[in-house]
C-alpha cells in the first residue's frame, strides 16, 4: 500500500514537471487544490498511459517530418492520439519554437522550451547542448496548419488539470454551436468534478441546444440561460432572435433569456460606472488636491502642477530602478549609472518598492516646490496672474529638463506584483490599483484635513492665507509659511504622480493632460475649499463615466462635462462651496 | 522710433540666423524636420538619430555623388503651422534637394503644399493610413495593406471572428478603421461581430467605426469593460490605432481586468519596439504587432545595421541625445532606408536636381536591400516590402510568428474591397 | 395718512450659511434726513447697505425707494435711481486722475456706446471743477488718484457721489482713518450736504456722531436694537451694554 | 488728459505704416534677389504670419491690459476665424483635390455625396470674410454674456475660457463635425481666383496683414483714449466701484470681449492662406496661453507691447527652432520667468522707463506698477468670519 502511494506521488510530479510549461504557458497561476491532484492522478496514471503517450509522440513527429501540404491533415489526425504531452509541442510550433536539427546525420525535431532549454520531440529528453546552432530556422507554419492545431489544441484543452483552462475549453466548445460536440460534453459532465466546470459543461451543453432543431430543447436551452443569464449566450441568443422563421413559443423564451442578460448587464454596468466614477473621482481629487493647496488656498496660478507632479512619477520610477538592476542615465551628454541593489524582483523588498517610493516622492517634490517657491513665486505673492506666466515658463523648462535627463520617451514603471490583477464581483470589474488609489486619495485627504484643522502648522497656514499682513503683525513668519504650504502642495502633487504611475504612463509632457482637469475641479468645487474640490472631483469623475457609457463616445463626454462644468457656473459663479467675503473689491 | 528699431533689429537677426553659413566645397544639405519638443518628441526624436547616423554612415563611405551631406535640423515642436514654416525655410532659404521628416499624418499634410509650390522632395517614414498621393513626397512606410490588412489576415487564420476597433481620435486611426470594416465584411464578418461602434450620418452611410479616445486620454476603464462584454462570447481581438500616450493606461487597465492574450489578443499598429521602451511589457506579453520591420529579425543586414547603429550612438556628437538603453523599430530602419533609396536615385540620376531624382525614384529600379529586407520604389511614390506579425515578449521584442513576402503597397484602399 | 419716506425696508432678512446677518429689520428715512447707523462689529451694518445698494440680495422683505420697490434691480439699476454709496475702504480708480475718476461719476448716459461717442461739454468741466473745489482737491485734478492720502481719497469718493447728484447717499465709515482735522473737515463737509441731499452714514467714531447731531440707529445681531436722538441712544442700557461698552474694540478693528 | 492720440505718435505710425506697407513689398518685388536690401518671399510670408499673431496680441492686451479680462482661450476665436474662411478656401479647391471631386478630399473619402448645408454658403468670398468675423464674435457675445451676466471674473473667468478653447478643441477633432477632424483643412489653391502660393499673393497677403494690425492697433488705441476706454480701466481697477457708479459692467466687458473675438477672428482668416494649415491643435489651451506670454513679455497696458512681444517672440522660436533645438524651450521659459520678475511691464515698461529717462515723462508712472488688483483674484485673503468656517470644513 505504502509503496503504491510512494509510487503514485513520484508519478503525479512527474507529470506535474511535465505540465509546467502548459501551466506557465497559459499564464494561469491559480494554485491547483488539492482535489486537482487527485484528479491528475485518476486521469494520467492508468497503465497503458506510457503506451498512449508514445504513440502520440510518434504521431507528431511524423506530422513534423511530412511534407508541407500535408502537415494539416497529418495534424488533424492528431486526435486519434490525444495525449497531454502534444500541448506543449504544438505551442512550441505554432510560436516557432520548435526546429529540426541534423544530430548526427539525422533529422531531429527539437523544442526550445520558455527557459531556452532544448527538448527533443521524440522523448521529451533534454538535449545537452545550451544553444542552437547558427543555421538553425524554426519550422514554419501556414494558416491552414494553424488551424488544425488550434482545433487540436482545443480539444486537449478539455482535459487539461486546471479546472479554468477546462472551463474556457468547454465554453469555447459551446460558442462555436455545434451539435456533433453533444456527445463529448455529455460524457465530460459525467466526468467533471469541479463545480465551476460542471456549470461551465451545463452552459456549453445548452449554448449548442440553442441550434438544435428540435424546438423543445431548445426553448430548454432558453430557459437555462433566461436562470443563468450569462454574457457569453447574448451573440447566440440574438441570432436566433433575427431569424424571423422561428415559433412564437420560442421567440418568447429567446425575449426572455435576453431580457434576463440585458437585465444582468445593466447592473453590471450600473455598479460597474459606480466604482469606476468613484475611481477616476479619486484619481482627479488625487491630481487636484494639490492644486487646491497652492491655486485654492495660496492664490497660485500653478501651471507647472503638471510638471512637479510628474517629478513623483519619475521618483517612483527611479526607485523602482535602484531596487532593481540599477539606472543609467544621460542628461547633457554625461552618462552615469546609478547601482542597483539588485533585488529580486519576487522579494518582498522590492514589492515595496512603491510604498517606500511614495513618502520620496512626496520629499523630492516638495523640496522642488521650496526652491521653486524660494527662488521664483515668492516675489510674486502680490500679481497673481503673473503666477501664471511665470509658472508656465517652469512648467516649459521642467518638461525640457524631463527630455535631457530621462529621454523623450515615457518611462516605464511596473505596478508591483500585489498591485496587479483584480477583483471581479459579478462582472464587476475592480483592479488592485484603483482600489489602491481610492484608499491613497482618501488617506491624502485625511492627511491634508488634519494638517489644515489639527496642527500648529496648519493654524498658521489658514492664519496667512486668511490675511497676510495682520499675521505678519502678529509675529507669523509668512515667509516661512508661505514656503512651507507650497511646499506641502507640491508634496502632495508628488505623490499623485507616484499614484498616476500606477494607472497610466509617465514621460515629460504627461503633466500637460491633467493641467485642465485639475484646474477645473479645483474652480468647480470653490477656490480655497477642499470640502468642494472633493465634492467636484467625485461629481466630475461619476457624470463622466454615465456619458461614456451612455454616449459610448468618450471625447463628446468629455466635452459635455466641460459644457456643464461652464454652465453649472453660471449658476454658482464660486463655485460648489463660496466663501464669503464683505470687503468691496473681493465680490 | 523704439519698435522701428527693434523691428529693424529682429529683422537683422532673422537674417543673420539664415543666411547660411560658409560652406565648404562638395557639401549637400539635406534638410531633417521632425519634433524634438512637444507631444511629439517621444517618437520623432529617434528618427532624427537614425537620420543622423545614416549620413555619417554615407559620408563615411564617400558621401552622394562625391558630396558630403550636411543635415539641417529642425525642430517642428509638435506645432503644424511650425512645420509648415519651416518646410519652407528648408526649401526656401537653405534650398536643400531633399527633407526627411514629419511623423503625424497632419504635419505631412501641413508641409505638403509647401513641398508642391517649391518642388521640394519629402521622404516620409512613418505608417500612415493612405489616400494621398503627392508627387514630391515618396512615402517609405507601411500603407494600410501592408500593415493593417495583413494583421487582420493573420488573425482570421487564428480563428478570431469578433474584432473590437480602439483608437486615438484622429484622422489615421480613423481611416484605417473605415478601411478595415470593408475589408472585413469582404471576409464575410458580420458587421454586429465588429465592436467599438458605428456612426452613420443621415443617408446611412457609416462615417466612422470603433471607439475613439481623445489624445492623451487617461481613464480607459468603460472601455476595457466594453472590450470584457464583447469578449465574453469568445474568439474575440483588439485591433489597437491608439497614439503613443494613451496605450499605457490603456494596457495597464486591459491587463488588470484579467483580460488576456490568449483570450482577446490585441494587436498595435503604433507600437513599435521604441515605444515599448516606454511600456510595462509585462502587461503587453503575447499581444501581436504587425510592422515592416522588427529588431528581432534575423537577418545579415539587421545584424550590421544594428551593431553599427549602436557603436555610433556611443560617440555621435548629438546635443541631448539618448546613448542607452536605445533599440530599433520600422519607423527608424525605414527612415534609415529612405536615405538609401534617395542615395540610389540621385547616383542613378547623376544629380540633385529633385526632378530627376524623381523620375530615377518613379522608375521602380530604385531598391535598398536595407536591414528589414528588400525595399523597392515603385512608380506609385510607395516601396514595396515584406510585412511581419510578431507577438510581443517580456524584453519589449517581437518574436516573428509570420512573414508575408514582398507586400505590394495600395495607397487608395477605401471603397476596394467592397466592390470585388 | 401715511407718511412718505424715501426709503424703506420692510421685514428685510438676509442669512449667510445659517448665520442672521439681517433678522427682520423695519427701516425708514425721510428725504432729507441725515441718519448715523452705529452697532458693533458683526452687527449687519454693511450688510444692511449692501442689500439697500442691491450689492447682495435679500431672504426675505422688501425694500423700495420713492415708492419703488429696487429688491430684485441689480447694483448699476439702483444707483441710476439715484443712491450712491461711498465704502468703508476707499475705492477709487487709482490710475485714472481725480478728473477722470469725476468724470466718470458725473450725472449721464451709462451704456456702452454713448461712452464711446462721448465728448465732454464745458458744463460738464464746470461741474466737475465744482466737485473739486467742495471736496478741495482743485490742485490735485490732474494726478492719479492712487497718490493721494488716504484722507483725499474718502473726499474724492464723496466727490463722485456729488457728481452723480445722487439724492440718497450711504457712507459707510467715512471719517475711518482720517487725521482729527481731516475728521472735522469730513464732518462739515456732511452737514453741508445734509439736506440738499439724504444720507445715512455708517461710523463708529462717537465724537463725529455726536457731532453730525443726527437721529440714530442701533444694530446688534442683525436687529435693530434701538432709534432716536444721540443722547437717547446713548442712555439706553441695552446700547450701552452691547454696544457702548465694547467701544474700545471696536474702534480698533475696522473692517466690521 | 490725452484724449487724442499725441502727434508724435501719428507720424511715427504713418512712418511705420510706410515702412510695413509700401517699403518692404517693395524690396521684396523690386529689388535683385542679390541685392543686400532685398527681402525674401520667406521673410514677408514669415512676417506676414507675425503680424496676424501680433493682432491676436493687441486684442488679448485690450481684454487684458485695459479691462482686467484674462482670456486663456483667445486662440480659439483666432481658430475659428480661421477656420471660417479656410472653408472657403476649400472650396476654392475645386477639384484639384487627391479625388477630383467637387467636394473636399476628407469628405470623399468619409462617403459624404453632397456637401453639408452650413457649407453651401462658404462658396462666397465675402460671406467668409464675414463669417470670420461673426462666428468668433457670436461665441464670444454667448459666452461672455453667460458669464458677465453671472459675474464670472479673474481667475474663474480665465479658467472658463481656457475650458471653453478645451472644450472646442476636442469637438473639432471629431470627423463627425465635418470640418476635417484632426487634419483640418489644408492644401489650398487659390484665393480671389489667384493661385495661393505664389510670391503676389502671398505679398498680396502680407499687405493685408500689416494693414490690418495698424489699423487694429488704431481702432482700439482710439477706443481707450474715450471715456468708453476709462469705463474699461475702472473695471479693471475696481469693478465694483463701477457698478456702484451706476456702470452696467457687464456689456462693457462684453463689448470689449466680443469686439477681441472678432478681431482675433480676422487675424485667424488673414493667417489661414499665409501659413496654409488650420487644425484643431490651434485650440489646445497651450497655444492661448503662449499669446498671454507674447503680451507679457511685450507690456500689457500698452497697445504697442504686445506687438512687439509677439513679433519678437515667435522671431526668437522661428530662430531657435533651427540653432538651438533641444534648448529653445528652456530658454523660452527663461525668459517668460525673467520678464515676470524683473520686467513686469514687459518691453514696453522697460522702453518707456528709458524714454523717461531721456525726454521728460509724458504721462506719470505709478510708483505701484501694480495692474491686477485684488478684483482678479481668488478669494483668498478674507478677513471675514465666514470664510474661516467654511476653511474648517
Amino acid at each position: 500500500m505504502a509503496q503504491l502511494i510512494i509510487n503514485s506521488f513520484l508519478k503525479l510530479f512527474s507529470y506535474f514537471a511535465q505540465f509546467n510549461y502548459y501551466f506557465l504557458s497559459h499564464r494561469s497561476l491559480v494554485l491547483s487544490s488539492l482535489l486537482l491532484f487527485v484528479l491528475v492522478f485518476q486521469l494520467y496514471a492508468s497503465s497503458d498511459d506510457q503506451l498512449r503517450q508514445s504513440s502520440a509522440r510518434s504521431a507528431i513527429l511524423k506530422a513534423i517530418l511530412a511534407p508541407e501540404e500535408k502537415q494539416p491533415e497529418l495534424v488533424e489526425a492528431l486526435a486519434q492520439n490525444l495525449h497531454p504531452v502534444l500541448g506543449p509541442i504544438l505551442e512550441a510550433w505554432q510560436k516557432g519554437d520548435l526546429f529540426i536539427l541534423d544530430l548526427n546525420g539525422k533529422l531531429t525535431p527539437v523544442i526550445r522550451l520558455p527557459d531556452s532549454q532544448l527538448q527533443l520531440v521524440e522523448n521529451a529528453q533534454s538535449l545537452p547542448i545550451a544553444q542552437l546552432p547558427e543555421n538553425a530556422r524554426p519550422l514554419e507554419t501556414t494558416g491552414k496548419l494553424r488551424r488544425a492545431m488550434r482545433i487540436i489544441l482545443d480539444q486537449l484543452a478539455l482535459a487539461d488539470p486546471s479546472p479554468e483552462i477546462r472551463e474556457n475549453a468547454v465554453l469555447k466548445l459551446g460558442m462555436r454551436q455545434n451539435l456533433q460536440s453533444l456527445p463529448i460534453l455529455e460524457r465530460l459532465k459525467e466526468q467533471e468534478e469541479h463545480p465551476k466546470v460542471k456549470i461551465a459543461i451545463l452552459d456549453a451543453i445548452s449554448l449548442i441546444n440553442l441550434n438544435s432543431p428540435d424546438t423543445t430543447t431548445k426553448i430548454k436551452a432558453l430557459s437555462h440561460f433566461e436562470a443563468r443569464a450569462p454574457i457569453f449566450a447574448r451573440d447566440s441568443i440574438q441570432k436566433i432572435l433575427a431569424d424571423s422563421s422561428i415559433s412564437p413559443a420560442v421567440r418568447d423564451a429567446a425575449n426572455k433569456a435576453m431580457k434576463a442578460i440585458e437585465r444582468r448587464i445593466f447592473w453590471t454596468d450600473f455598479f460597474g460606472t459606480v466604482f469606476r466614477g468613484i475611481s477616476l473621482g479619486s484619481v482627479l481629487l488625487v491630481v487636484a488636491i494639490g492644486l487646491a493647496i497652492t491655486f485654492g488656498l495660496m492664490g497660485i496660478i500653478n501651471m507647472a502642477h503638471g510638471e512637479i507632479m510628474i517629478i513623483g512619477g519619475y521618483t517612483v520610477f527611479v526607485v523602482q530602478c535602484l531596487f532593481g538592476t540599477g539606472l543609467a542615465l544621460a542628461p547633457f551628454g554625461f552618462s552615469f549609472n546609478l547601482p542597483g541593489l539588485g533585488l529580486d524582483p519576487a522579494s518582498n523588498l522590492y514589492q515595496a518598492y512603491f510604498l517606500i517610493s511614495l513618502p520620496i516622492a512626496f520629499l523630492i517634490s516638495a523640496i522642488v516646490g521650496l526652491i521653486l517657491e524660494r527662488g521664483i513665486i515668492q516675489f510674486l505673492y502680490q500679481r497673481p496672474l503673473e503666477t501664471l506666466l511665470a509658472t508656465w515658463g517652469i512648467s516649459l523648462i521642467l518638461q525640457q529638463l524631463f527630455r535631457l535627463i530621462f529621454g523623450p520617451a515615457n518611462i516605464p514603471v511596473t505596478a508591483p506584483a500585489w498591485l496587479t490583477g483584480s477583483y471581479v464581483v459579478e462582472g464587476v470589474i475592480m483592479n488592485y490599483n484603483r482600489i489602491f488609489v481610492i484608499f491613497a486619495a482618501f488617506v491624502i485627504l485625511v492627511a491634508t484635513w488634519l494638517l489644515l484643522a489639527r496642527t500648529p502648522l496648519g493654524l498658521l497656514i489658514r492664519a496667512v492665507i486668511q490675511d497676510r499682513s495682520t499675521a505678519a503683525c502678529m509675529g507669523v513668519s509668512t515667509g516661512k509659511v508661505n514656503s512651507l504650504t507650497f511646499a506641502f502642495g507640491s508634496g502632495l502633487a508628488g505623490v499623485a504622480g507616484a499614484l498616476l504611475a500606477l494607472l497610466g504612463n509617465i514621460g515629460p509632457s504627461t503633466g500637460q493632460t491633467y493641467i485642465v482637469d485639475a484646474f477645473m475641479v479645483v474652480v468647480l468645487g470653490g477656490v480655497g475649499n477642499l470640502a468642494g474640490t472633493v465634492l467636484s472631483a467625485l461629481g466630475i469623475g461619476t457624470l463622466d463615466q454615465i456619458l461614456q457609457i451612455s454616449l459610448r463616445n468618450p471625447v463628446i463626454g468629455k466635452v459635455l462635462v466641460l459644457v456643464g462644468i461652464i454652465l453649472f457656473l453660471q449658476w454658482k459663479p464660486s463655485g460648489l462651496f463660496t466663501i464669503r467675503s464683505r470687503s468691496l473689491d473681493e465680490g | 522710433m523704439k519698435i522701428k528699431s527693434l523691428i529693424s533689429f529682429l529683422a537683422i537677426a532673422i537674417f543673420a540666423a539664415i543666411i547660411p553659413s560658409f560652406a565648404a566645397d562638395k557639401v549637400v544639405k539635406v534638410g531633417v524636420l521632425h519634433s524634438l519638443s512637444g507631444t511629439m518628441a517621444i517618437s520623432e526624436t529617434s528618427l532624427r538619430d537614425v537620420l543622423l547616423f545614416a549620413f555619417d554612415e554615407i559620408n563615411k563611405s564617400g558621401g552622394v555623388l562625391g558630396h558630403k551631406i550636411e543635415p539641417i535640423v529642425v525642430d517642428g515642436a509638435s506645432n503644424w503651422p511650425l512645420f509648415a514654416e519651416k518646410a519652407k525655410e528648408l526649401l526656401e532659404v537653405h534650398k536643400v534637394p531633399v527633407v526627411f521628416g514629419c511623423w503625424t499624418s497632419v504635419s505631412r499634410k501641413s508641409v505638403l503644399p509647401v513641398f508642391e509650390k517649391n518642388n521640394g522632395l519629402l521622404f516620409y517614414a512613418v505608417q500612415y493610413e493612405g489616400e494621398e498621393l503627392s508627387p514630391n513626397i515618396f512615402y517609405t512606410a507601411e500603407a494600410v495593406n501592408q500593415q493593417a490588412t495583413p494583421a487582420v489576415d493573420y488573425l482570421l487564420e487564428m480563428g478570431r471572428k469578433k474584432f473590437y476597433l480602439l483608437g486615438s481620435d484622429y484622422v489615421y486611426p480613423q481611416t484605417t478603421n473605415l478601411i478595415l470594416l470593408e475589408y472585413l465584411l469582404s471576409k464575410g464578418i458580420p458587421i454586429e461581430n465588429i465592436g467599438g461602434g458605428l456612426r452613420k450620418d443621415s443617408k446611412g452611410n457609416v462615417i466612422s467605426a470603433g471607439k475613439y479616445v481623445p489624445f492623451g486620454h487617461t481613464d480607459f476603464q468603460q472601455i476595457v469593460a466594453e472590450i470584457k462584454q464583447f469578449a465574453a462570447s469568445g474568439d474575440a481581438c483588439v485591433i489597437n490605432t491608439i497614439n503613443g500616450d494613451s496605450n499605457v493606461p490603456f494596457f495597464k487597465e486591459f491587463a488588470a481586468s484579467g483580460l488576456t492574450a490568449e483570450e482577446c489578443p490585441v494587436v498595435s499598429l503604433s507600437l513599435s519596439e521604441d515605444e515599448f521602451r516606454s511600456l510595462p511589457t509585462k502587461d503587453l506579453v503575447g499581444h501581436l504587432g504587425a510592422w515592416a520591420y522588427f529588431m528581432s529579425l534575423d537577418t545579415p543586414e539587421n545584424k550590421k545595421f544594428k551593431e553599427n547603429f549602436f557603436e555610433w550612438l556611443k560617440t555621435a556628437n548629438v546635443p541631448g541625445i539618448e546613448r542607452q538603453n536605445r533599440v530599433t523599430c520600422s519607423p527608424m530602419v525605414l527612415s534609415y532606408s529612405s536615405v538609401y533609396l534617395w542615395k540610389a536615385a540621385v547616383e542613378k540620376a547623376g544629380s540633385f536636381e529633385v526632378d530627376k531624382v524623381r523620375a530615377a525614384l518613379e522608375s521602380g529600379e530604385i531598391t535598398f536591400l536595407g536591414p528589414n529586407g528588400l525595399n523597392t520604389m515603385l512608380k506609385n511614390h510607395h516601396t514595396k516590402k515584406n510585412v511581419y506579425i510578431g507577438e510581443t515578449k517580456a524584453d519589449g521584442q517581437f518574436k516573428i510568428l509570420r512573414q508575408f513576402e514582398q507586400v505590394v503597397p495600395e495607397p487608395f484602399l477605401k471603397g476596394t474591397f467592397l466592390k470585388k | 395718512m401715511k407718511r412718505e419716506f424715501l426709503l424703506v425696508a420692510e421685514g428685510l432678512t438676509k442669512s449667510f450659511d445659517g448665520f442672521k446677518a439681517i433678522d427682520n429689520i423695519n427701516f425708514y428715512l425721510d428725504r432729507g434726513e441725515l441718519r448715523t447707523i452705529i452697532g458693533p462689529n458683526g452687527a449687519g451694518k454693511s450688510t444692511f447697505l449692501d442689500l439697500i445698494t442691491g450689492r447682495t440680495r435679500p431672504d426675505s422683505g422688501t425694500i423700495t425707494y420713492r415708492g419703488n420697490p429696487i429688491t430684485r434691480l441689480r447694483e448699476y439699476e439702483i444707483y441710476r435711481l439715484g443712491i450712491g454709496r461711498k465704502f468703508q475702504t476707499p475705492s477709487i480708480y487709482a490710475h485714472h486722475t481725480v478728473f477722470e475718476n469725476l468724470l466718470l461719476g458725473l450725472k449721464g448716459p451709462r451704456g456702452v456706446f454713448s461712452s464711446i461717442f462721448h465728448r465732454i461739454s464745458s458744463s460738464e468741466k464746470n461741474r466737475i471743477a465744482e466737485v473739486l473745489e467742495i471736496i478741495g482737491l482743485t490742485e490735485k485734478a490732474h494726478i492719479p488718484a492712487g497718490l493721494l492720502s488716504h484722507g483725499q481719497k474718502q473726499w474724492l469718493e464723496i466727490g463722485m457721489l456729488l457728481a452723480q447728484e445722487a439724492e440718497l447717499l450711504l457712507l459707510d465709515e467715512p471719517a475711518a482713518g482720517m487725521s482729527d482735522e481731516e475728521t472735522e473737515k469730513t464732518g462739515n463737509l456732511l452737514l453741508t450736504l445734509a439736506g440738499g441731499h439724504t444720507l445715512i452714514v455708517i461710523e463708529h467714531d462717537m465724537t463725529f456722531i455726536r457731532r453730525l447731531a443726527s437721529r440714530v440707529t442701533v444694530l446688534h445681531q442683525g436687529r435693530i436694537l434701538c432709534e432716536g436722538s444721540f443722547e437717547h441712544v446713548q442712555n439706553d442700557p441695552r446700547v450701552q451694554e452691547v454696544y457702548l461698552g465694547r467701544k474700545h474694540r471696536a474702534h480698533n478693528q475696522p473692517n466690521s | 488728459m490725452s484724449d487724442r492720440l499725441p502727434k508724435v505718435e501719428i507720424f511715427f505710425l504713418l512712418i511705420l505704416s510706410a515702412v510695413l506697407i509700401f517699403v518692404i513689398p517693395i524690396l521684396n518685388s523690386a529689388v535683385p534677389t542679390d541685392h543686400p536690401f532685398y527681402i525674401s518671399n520667406y521673410l514677408v510670408n514669415l512676417l506676414g504670419q507675425y503680424f496676424c499673431l501680433a493682432i491676436v496680441a493687441v486684442s488679448l492686451d485690450f481684454l487684458w491690459g485695459y479691462t482686467g479680462l484674462l482670456s486663456l482661450g483667445q486662440m480659439l476665436f483666432f481658430s475659428l476665424g480661421g477656420y471660417a474662411f479656410g472653408m472657403h478656401l476649400m472650396l476654392m479647391i475645386g477639384r484639384l483635390g487627391q479625388y477630383k471631386s467637387d467636394l473636399p478630399d476628407f469628405m470623399v473619402f468619409l462617403g459624404y455625396n453632397k456637401l453639408p448645408d452650413f457649407w453651401v454658403p462658404f462658396y462666397s468670398f465675402w460671406f467668409a470674410a464675414a463669417a470670420a468675423l461673426w462666428v468668433p464674435g457670436l461665441l464670444a457675445f454667448l459666452f461672455g454674456w453667460l458669464a458677465f451676466r453671472s459675474r464670472i471674473r479673474g481667475v474663474y473667468f480665465s479658467i472658463l475660457t481656457q475650458a471653453l478653447t478645451y472644450a472646442a478643441c476636442l469637438l473639432f477633432f471629431r470627423n463627425e463635425l465635418s470640418m476635417g477632424g484632426n487634419n483640418g483643412f489644408t492644401d489650398f489653391k487659390f484665393i480671389l481666383g489667384k493661385p495661393i502660393n505664389s510670391p503676389d499673393t502671398q505679398r498680396a497677403l502680407y499687405v493685408a496683414s500689416a494693414l490690418s494690425l495698424i489699423l487694429t492697433y488704431l481702432l482700439l488705441r482710439t477706443l481707450t483714449l474715450t471715456k468708453f476706454g476709462k469705463v474699461q480701466r475702472a473695471i479693471r481697477d475696481s469693478e465694483n466701484r463701477v457698478l456702484f457708479s451706476g456702470y452696467a459692467a457687464a456689456n462693457y466687458k462684453l463689448f470689449a470681449f466680443t469686439l477681441a473675438a472678432v478681431i482675433s477672428g480676422l487675424a485667424g482668416a488673414l493667417y489661414v492662406p499665409q501659413v496654409g494649415i488650420i487644425n484643431p491643435s490651434q485650440m489646445e489651451p497651450s497655444r492661448s496661453l503662449e499669446a498671454v506670454v507674447w503680451v507679457a513679455v511685450g507690456g500689457r497696458g500698452t497697445l504697442y507691447g504686445p506687438v512687439i512681444g509677439a513679433v519678437g517672440v515667435n522671431a526668437l522660436r522661428s530662430w531657435a527652432t533651427i540653432s538651438l533645438p533641444a534648448y529653445w524651450p528652456i530658454l523660452l521659459g527663461s525668459l517668460f520667468i525673467l520678464v515676470v520678475l524683473f520686467a513686469p511691464r514687459g518691453i514696453a515698461g522697460f522702453l518707456e522707463f528709458l524714454a523717461g529717462k531721456v525726454l521728460t515723462a509724458s504721462r506719470p508712472i505709478l510708483p505701484n506698477t501694480q495692474i491686477f488688483t485684488n478684483s482678479s483674484l481668488p478669494k483668498t485673503s478674507s478677513p471675514n468670519p465666514s470664510g474661516q468656517e467654511s476653511q474648517k470644513t
